[in-house]
């Protein structure tokens, strides 16, 4: 096999994209790699389905690798993983550019799209039905939220960054452990999502939030920093904590909800594939990945500087999992 | 043969029935099949409560001019019909005519018998039950019996009146179309040889159907034999190359024909 | 001699009273029957039609894209500072193309060599992809380094999409992709005539990218023909004999009944299951590449038997059996009968099922997805072993990407999609109407 | 020569085995043909058949059983130090070897030598023609690489030969069996009857094949949740486990899927079969020729394009003017604005689903309705039936299985479809029966857990395997119970 | 008529053929048609160079046993043959029989006319072709051109080969089904009604050709008429509701039959 083959997250795809293509330019003796989309999980798997040259080399995904893929691919003689952190995928909430300006608070989220939240000291079925009922500050229309479906990572970023959050502030945590025990039975009633119609899993990609929108003016949609970008004239972003999301707010830390992505690399194949140890090194490296980059200018939010390097030196040293 | 004098009174009869009206009228019917013609300006008149026998070599039009008369041509994709045909005095080609009226009127049994795939019983109640002509299961039931009797085929199907059409023998299923065919009462019955696949004694009962019908509809038959032309007709047309050699009472036709046509093919000189 | 009686001979008959046939209650009946009819054939089709102008209304500016002609300088000192290209090759493959094409531009417009700022928005009006068209000119003719040529470069994607109108420049600027200067350089540069549309070849024939302006559906044009060509090869003929075995041959009982239902219902396996099996199958045990329109083409082949194995099978039973009996009769083997008289009048229906089976096929996405196909690919595959992608593939990949100039290029390669199928079905369906007879 | 040669060579000889036992079945026939029990070219394919035939298997056998004895035949002379690595490892550095030998092929003689000489040239000399390795070959790598090459080189030799004679001896052989009372045409026959076997045999092995790759992950999934849990369960609520912070299980309930599953393609089958099936009878029965052949091929082309447009089609246009419209009558009646259908409806998904399954019903109906012979119509005309009359109680039992099979086509695809029902049903797994509001289908589910970011391990993705087998099952008893209606009613006509 | 004198001829003929060998036996044959019994216990044997009549009243199992005699009865779903029946010895019920190659020995006309719906042409060279019986397109026009003359169709279709089967009249495809099946030159001919649907001219034509054939092939014929069973066969077997009533000399049947039935039925008293 004379060509790198990638599979994974379809979060990463567009920056593996734009790496594999320039890559393709710049070494012109080997070929551009194949990259796959169809979502982590599935990329893992195929990663971790063995050694040789009928197995993909590099697997995307917008989610760290959990202990028990590991186990898997352990299992199947994938002994030797090397994990790259490429930088990072903010999230936005935005809605359609004719509405007002947004301003959201988790607590407020919280309210709009639990399935049970607290009114008078007691645990109800949320009976909100407009943006206004819950803060007279938002607007007037009746709610609804486009948010990833369960199968998405971004789902889970959410439902921490924002359900249990929101739950925390608008003091229903308490309200609910002090009626449920089990810890693990309490969280999973935090982050809980209506299931009334008002908040719709998407299971597509942001494009269809886009759409979904579009036809409904009300609607509040999850989107990935870079999609927003791309559709800033059609879209108005709401702030979180009064943070408008950008790449600097992101990078800093200071807009909460963001969430690392990765690639993974059979060390086994590094010298057998030809031209794996330079994509991973290209991809690396700061024309790709830095603050300037074609990558960052797409909208990923470069890693820091420190960490950077760091990936960097791992990957030299050819430190495994 | 009985039959000889039987058409002896029916010969008296047909001189009474002579100025009677017509019952169809064709007038310069020609038909053609794409290019080629079939039929060249045939004028020939069916006349009310007679039976009209077409007679004529394989391929001189008989079928053809036959399915002018209750528009059955018009199936045929590539088939067109000129001249005029009328239906007590109503030009049957009129856009104004109503098709299924014409057909339900003037019924048609096929050559080659076509039985529905269905059961025997409901080939026979089909077009009952379409014209809503049996009030009830029992009225039903009593035409299907009916109809199969005078075609001669109750004895040997009224076990298995609930088996497929198609399951009968040749004969049996050309007794069925007829008995189709009569179950709905049309004023005329075209029957194109019906008696093709049957033998004698199941010709013969077909043939006596035929003289009971006769009192109250008009037949027309084409048929190859000419003795059963002679046996159950009271005019005869003969046909040949498309063209209408010759029609007259059956009784003259068969003894001295007007034209030496006629006269060879009866005699069987030529075909 | 006829006896001719003219009709106006006959006296009027008292006519007897009609019988009541119902005929008017019929009537309406066969006109609703009609009616249904009209109205079914009619509502398929405007759907047809709508779906069609949505696709075409939205894609056809995909068919033309922005080009800038500017007469770029390849200047050496750019290009090889050190004069070292004769020793060694690869400076020529390296070096800085792009500021070859933004000073062009620049001079164009009359920006300052040091105006960083603006420089760098002058670099995003072009395409990335000048850095290969124009290192791919020198490569290929070194001796025009130093000279001065005109040339048409690619504009980038945001500038393509907001000269055709599609990004709405009403709202502030910090809301868009592109600044008002570029607006402006855009608008200055048209006036002039180095920016103008032109046939956009490159949708038909580039491979995928990242880049809108660039991205074509060669890849997958490549792929879906071989996967088609592969899906038509095997399942045509395949499915053709499956329902000859099972229809004419089989004993009837209870096993083929089995293998009946059986086939009926692997129509309802959801497509990205027969992936699974690919991937299980072709890749994992039978050690096939990932991403290569062969396994593609057998899977596929696999999702498209059924619904031809039931149409042929519809279309054998459908034969009369007194046209078998006639062969029969006559000596010939039940192989000729089959072959010589059934086939033939069963075509129509084979060939509806070919032209369905096919169609969906080359529409279908899902199962695609677990063999390694829905991916990037730009090199070009050569033989149906190598890595590619297909046309629905394209679309959908297109379909998810973020930027605006990817949204009528989605509508693009629907449209070239409908054309493809067009094509590939327009044989088959003369085809079928040659084998189309009544009797 | 290469594969390719081979196989033409093959086809050759045949070839001129069919010439030669035509000839032969001629000339014993003396010229007459009708002596001989089969006609000259069943003879000359029974030649060519045996000379081809067992030429191809072994062909096949050779391409599928040469490489693996090579391989391992290599691998044996693998240094101890690589022996001692996993087979997977060993694997790769085959890989390499081969990469290596495909390399040495492009060298030229010295280079070669200078290569073995040096192993750490060979990288800078394959990558000037075009050739890239990963990295630099151990030494007993080029060793084996040579060996390979000439192993390959051998056994290409040995096998063009072998299956050469093998056609040659097996035409000669044939052709000596000819003779006037050898029945070729039977065995001709018979030969094609086992490829139409093999054909049909297809369909058995990829049911077998489906079930296979989805039972061991089904079992996976079974051993983490009960079955009953999952069979019984009405609800369908994974929970995203992929970091594990929210790690409870969820829950598996299959009956809210199924439920949407046969209501949306209820709906869609509502909407496709009658419009299908009156389109059908419209274009065959009543339309002109041209008519007919213009509309037909036009409305499949609604089968043809992706169903990614129909979603984007539901969610942009159909969805929002199904809720607009819906608020407005409800306006109207009631005053109050709100809309009783949801955007995202199962009425959306059947709807845009029906217009796309409208060509499975309509074409193949189409072709079985004209197939009908003339004389049915004739009788049922000729007893005065209408057009409309003669089709509903004639034509259309007739047609019935073919009739019946398009349908249970078009029902497949309904069920099988996932594009069309995500963007425009949505992916909101309820128990409900108001054809307004949203649903969802195991087709969605199951492409969706396969294809997202959870942890492959789970029962979250693995749930995808058992929502497959179930599935498959529960369309299996449908399709049985619709042979049993088709064979009830079925009208054979002549 | 002239025919007469000939089948004094015949007759002379015939009882040198009398001891020559069957050339096919039945024994036995019984057929079912699932769970209906159609034919009983029949006993018929075929004699070579002869021309037997099946007579006997519709649906009395003639064409059924027919159907035996080549196998055709295969092709019915739901039908079943015990019994054991020869050809030149064989028995065609055996498993090792080929039966496309007994079908191409003992050919056959069917009842319908079943024309394939191709050419004209194409319809009679088919059998030939498959059966390689010509060596040049030449010699196939000769073929097509011969049995279309021998079956009394070739001056109507002569300038319509290329049209297709299905648009002839009745009669002129009953005789394109004939000419088919002459043009393979079977051993056997089985006939069900070959004349059923031809005016006496073309009858009397088919039945020159029956003549004609019989002297190098066996014939068996189903027909309903009996003067045209008096005609052209030297045997003739008749059936009744299944069972074999009688078979024997033409002569003898038509003026001196053993059973009561076959008088009665010969007579026209029953059916
Ligand atoms: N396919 C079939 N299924 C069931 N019964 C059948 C089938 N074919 C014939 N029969 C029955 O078997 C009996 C004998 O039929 P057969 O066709 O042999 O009669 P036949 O002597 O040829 O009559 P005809 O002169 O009317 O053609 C009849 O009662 C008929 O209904
Ligand atoms: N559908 C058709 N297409 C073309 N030609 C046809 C068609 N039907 C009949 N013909 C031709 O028209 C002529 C008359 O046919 P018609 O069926 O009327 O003959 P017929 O008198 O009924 O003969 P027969 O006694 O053989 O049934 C024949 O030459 C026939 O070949
Ligand atoms: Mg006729
Ligand atoms: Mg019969
Ligand atoms: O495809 P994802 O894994 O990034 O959702």
């Amino acid at each position: 096999r004379d060509q790198i083959q990638i599979a994974g997250s379809s979060t990463v795809l567009p920056y593996a994209k734009i790496v594999a293509e320039t890559f393709g330019e710049t070494f012109t003796n080997f070929k551009t790699p194949v990259v796959e989309s169809g979502g982590s999980g599935a990329g893992l798997k195929e990663f971790c389905k063995g050694v040789g040259e009928a197995t993909i080399d590099i697997a995307n995904s917008s989610r760290p690798i959990n202990k028990s893929e590991v186990e898997a691919c352990k299992a199947a003689g994938v002994t030797e993983i090397q994990e790259v952190r490429i930088g990072y995928d903010g999230i936005v909430f935005a809605a359609d550019s004719g509405n007002g300006d947004m301003k959201i608070e988790p607590k407020d989220l919280y309210k709009a799209l639990a399935a049970e939240v607290v009114v008078d000291g007691k645990l109800v079925a949320n009976p909100y039905k407009n943006w206004s009922d819950i803060n007279p500050t938002l607007p007037k229309g009746p709610i609804a939220a486009y948010i990833p479906g369960s199968k998405h990572g971004t789902r889970e970023v959410f439902e921490e960054k924002i359900m249990a959050e929101g739950c925390k502030k608008a003091g229903a945590a308490d309200v609910i452990k002090a009626a449920i025990t089990d810890a693990k039975q309490a969280a999973a009633k935090c982050v809980a999502i209506r299931k009334d119609g008002v908040a719709v899993d998407i299971d597509g990609d942001y494009t269809e939030t886009l759409a979904r929108i579009s036809a409904n003016k009300t609607g509040l949609g999850v989107f990935g920093l870079a999609f927003y970008e791309n559709n800033m004239d059609k879209l108005k972003v709401a702030t979180v904590e009064g943070i408008v999301p950008s790449t600097e707010t992101i990078s800093s830390g200071k807009y909460p909800v963001s969430r690392p992505l990765f690639f993974y690399v059979k060390k086994a194949h590094l010298g057998v594939i030809p031209g794996l140890k330079e994509y991973v090194e290209f991809f690396t490296s700061d024309a790709m990945v830095g603050p300037d980059s074609p990558l960052a200018e797409y909208g990923l939010v470069a890693a820091p500087d420190a960490q950077r390097e760091q990936v960097r030196k791992d990957f030299a040293a050819g430190k495994t999992m | 043969m009985n039959m000889m004098t039987e058409a002896a009174v029916e010969k008296a009869l047909d001189q009474r029935m002579n100025d009677l009206s017509y019952k169809m009228i064709g007038k310069d019917v020609s038909v053609y099949y794409g290019e080629k013609r079939a039929l060249f300006d045939v004028n020939l008149n069916v006349r009310q409560n007679t039976v009209t026998a077409l007679i004529g070599p394989s391929g001189c039009g008989k079928s053809t001019f036959l399915r002018t008369l209750n528009r059955m041509n018009d199936t045929i994709d590539n088939c067109r019909v000129t001249g005029r045909i009328t239906l007590d005095g109503d030009d049957i080609y009129d856009p104004a005519i109503d098709v299924v009226e014409l057909r339900a009127r003037v019924g048609m049994v096929f050559q080659k018998p076509n039985p529905f795939p269905k059961s025997i019983y409901e080939n026979i109640s089909y077009g009952p039950r379409i014209h809503g002509l049996a009030r009830s299961k029992a009225d039903m039931d009593q035409i299907v019996e009916a109809s199969l009797q005078r075609a001669g085929l109750w004895n040997e199907v009224k076990d298995r009146l609930q088996e497929s059409g198609t399951g009968l023998s040749g004969g049996q299923q050309q007794r069925l179309c007829i008995a189709r065919a009569i179950a709905v009462s049309p004023e005329v019955i075209l029957m194109d040889e019906p008696c093709s696949a049957l033998d004698p004694i199941a010709t013969a009962k077909v043939e006596e159907l035929i003289h009971e019908l006769r009192s109250n509809y008009t037949i027309v038959i084409v048929t190859h034999s000419m003795q059963q032309a002679a046996r159950v007709s009271q005019r005869t047309a003969m046909f040949h190359l498309g063209q209408l050699v010759e029609e007259n009472d059956t009784d003259k036709m068969f003894t001295n024909p007007d034209d030496q046509r006629t006269q060879d093919y009866i005699m069987g000189r030529f075909g | 001699m006829s006896q001719v009686v003219t009709p106006t001979a006959t006296a009027p008959v008292a006519r007897t009273p009609r019988r009541d046939i119902g005929l008017k209650k019929r009537y309406a009946a066969e006109r609703r029957f009609r009616a249904y009819g009209i109205a079914a054939l009619s509502f398929g089709l405007i759907f047809l039609f709508v779906l069609l102008w949505s696709v075409v209304s939205k894609g056809y500016t995909a068919f033309q894209q922005t080009g800038v002609t500017l007469a770029v300088e390849f200047s050496e000192k750019i290009i090889d500072p050190q004069s070292q290209r004769a020793s060694n090759p690869q400076v020529l493959l390296t070096a800085n193309y792009p500021v070859l094409a933004r000073n062009a531009l620049a001079n164009a417009l009359g920006v300052a060599q040091n105006d960083r700022a603006k420089q760098k928005e002058l670099g995003q009006m072009l395409s990335d992809g000048v850095r290969s068209q124009l290192r791919d000119m020198v490569v290929a003719d070194p001796s025009i380094i130093g000279k001065t040529k005109t040339v048409t470069l690619l504009a980038a994607g945001d500038i393509d999409s907001a000269f055709k109108g599609q990004i709405n420049l009403s709202v502030p600027q910090e809301n868009r992709k592109v600044s008002d200067q570029q607006v402006g350089w855009m608008n200055k540069l048209a006036e002039a005539g180095a920016l103008a549309k032109h046939f956009n070849t490159g949708i038909f024939f580039n491979g995928a990218s990242s880049r809108p302006e660039a991205a074509g559906v060669g890849v997958a044009l490549i792929g879906s023909f071989y996967m088609m060509l592969i899906v038509l090869v095997l399942s045509l003929p395949i499915g053709v004999a499956a329902s000859i075995y099972l229809e004419e041959f089989a004993p009837k009982n209870r096993f083929t009944d089995l293998i009946e239902v059986n086939i009926n219902n692997l129509a309802a396996v959801p497509s990205i299951v027969y992936g699974l099996l690919g991937l299980a199958v072709f890749i994992n045990f039978m050690g096939l590449p990932r991403s290569a329109s062969l396994v593609g083409g057998f899977v596929l082949t696999l999702m498209t038997l059924p619904t031809i194995i039931i149409a042929t099978r519809a279309a054998l039973k459908a034969v009369p059996p007194s046209i078998r009996a006639a062969a029969l009769g006559l000596g010939a083997s039940k192989m000729q009968t089959i072959f010589h008289h059934v086939l033939p009048l069963a075509m129509p229906g084979i060939l509806t099922g070919t032209i369905i089976g096919l169609a969906h096929a080359l529409g279908e996405t899902a199962p695609l997805l677990l063999i390694g196909m829905v991916a990037f690919v730009a090199n070009f595959p050569t033989t149906p072993m190598d890595p590619s992608t297909a046309l629905p593939v394209q679309i959908y990949m297109w379909a998810n990407e973020a930027e605006r100039a990817f949204v009528e290029r989605t509508s693009g390669a629907i449209i070239i999609l409908l054309l493809f199928l067009i094509v590939m079905n327009v044989g088959a369906i003369l085809l079928r109407r040659r084998f189309e007879r009544r009797w | 020569m290469t594969t390719s040669t081979l196989l033409l060579i093959t086809a050759a000889i045949a070839m001129i085995g069919y010439l030669a036992g035509s000839r032969r079945a001629l000339a014993l026939a003396g010229g007459r043909s009708a002596s001989m029990h089969s006609r000259p070219g069943y003879y000359g394919s029974f030649v060519a058949i045996w000379s081809a035939l067992p030429a191809a298997l072994l062909l096949g056998v050779w391409l599928v059983a040469a490489p693996a004895i090579i391989n391992s035949s290599i691998r044996s002379e693998f240094p101890a130090e690589v022996k001692a690595q996993s087979q997977a490892s060993q694997g790769l550095s085959f890989g390499m070897i081969e990469g290596i030998a495909r390399g040495m092929r492009a060298l030229s003689a010295e280079e070669a030598a200078q290569a073995e000489r040096n192993p750490a040239d060979l990288r800078n000399l394959m990558g000037a023609r075009g050739v890239a390795i990963a990295g630099d070959p151990e030494a007993y790598m080029i060793k084996a690489a040579n060996d390979l090459n000439s192993l390959n080189a051998r056994s290409n030799l040995l096998r063009n030969i072998a299956v050469l004679l093998v056609a040659v001896g097996g035409a000669a052989l044939a052709y000596r069996l000819i003779a006037p009372r050898f029945r070729a045409r039977n065995r001709v026959e018979s030969v094609i009857l086992a490829s139409l076997v093999v054909a049909s045999s297809i369909a058995i092995l990829t049911t077998v094949g489906i079930i296979a790759s989805m039972l061991t992950e089904a079992t996976h999934f079974f051993a983490r949740v009960p079955a009953h849990e999952f069979f019984f369960g009405t609800v369908w609520d994974p929970r995203f486990a992929a970091a594990g912070a929210t790690a409870s299980e969820g829950q598996f309930g299959l009956i809210p899927l199924l439920l949407g599953t046969l209501y949306i393609g209820f709906v869609a089958m509502l909407f496709a079969v009658p419009i299908g099936l009156f389109a059908a009878i419209y274009m065959s029965e009543y339309a002109s020729q041209r008519v007919r052949s213009i509309t037909k091929p036009l409305l499949e082309v609604l089968a043809g394009i992706p169903t990614i447009v129909y979603g984007f089609f539901a969610l942009t246009t159909v969805g929002p003017f199904l809720r607009d419209i819906s608020s407005q009558i409800h306006g109207l009646a009631t005053g109050d604005y709100s809309n009783f259908i949801q955007a995202q409806s199962v009425l959306t998904a059947g709807f845009v689903m029906g217009i796309m399954l409208i060509p499975y019903v309509s074409s193949l109906s189409d072709d079985i309705i004209t197939a009908v012979p003339r004389a049915l119509r004739d009788g049922s005309l000729g007893l005065g039936a209408t057009r409309s009359e003669t089709i509903k109680r004639v034509v259309l039992p007739a047609a019935l299985p073919g009739i019946v099979g398009a349908i249970l086509m078009t029902a497949s695809r309904a069920i099988g479809e996932t594009m069309i029902v995500v963007l425009a049903a949505g992916v909101a797994a309820r128990i409900q029966l108001n054809p307004f509001e949203p649903m969802t289908t195991v087709t969605v589910k199951i492409v969706s857990q396969l294809t997202g970011d959870l942890e492959f391990t789970s029962p979250q993705t693995l749930v995808a395997f058992a929502l497959g087998i179930t599935l498959f099952i529960i369309t299996l008893c449908l399709n049985i119970y619709a042979l049993y209606i088709v064979r009830k009613y079925r009208e054979q006509y002549e």
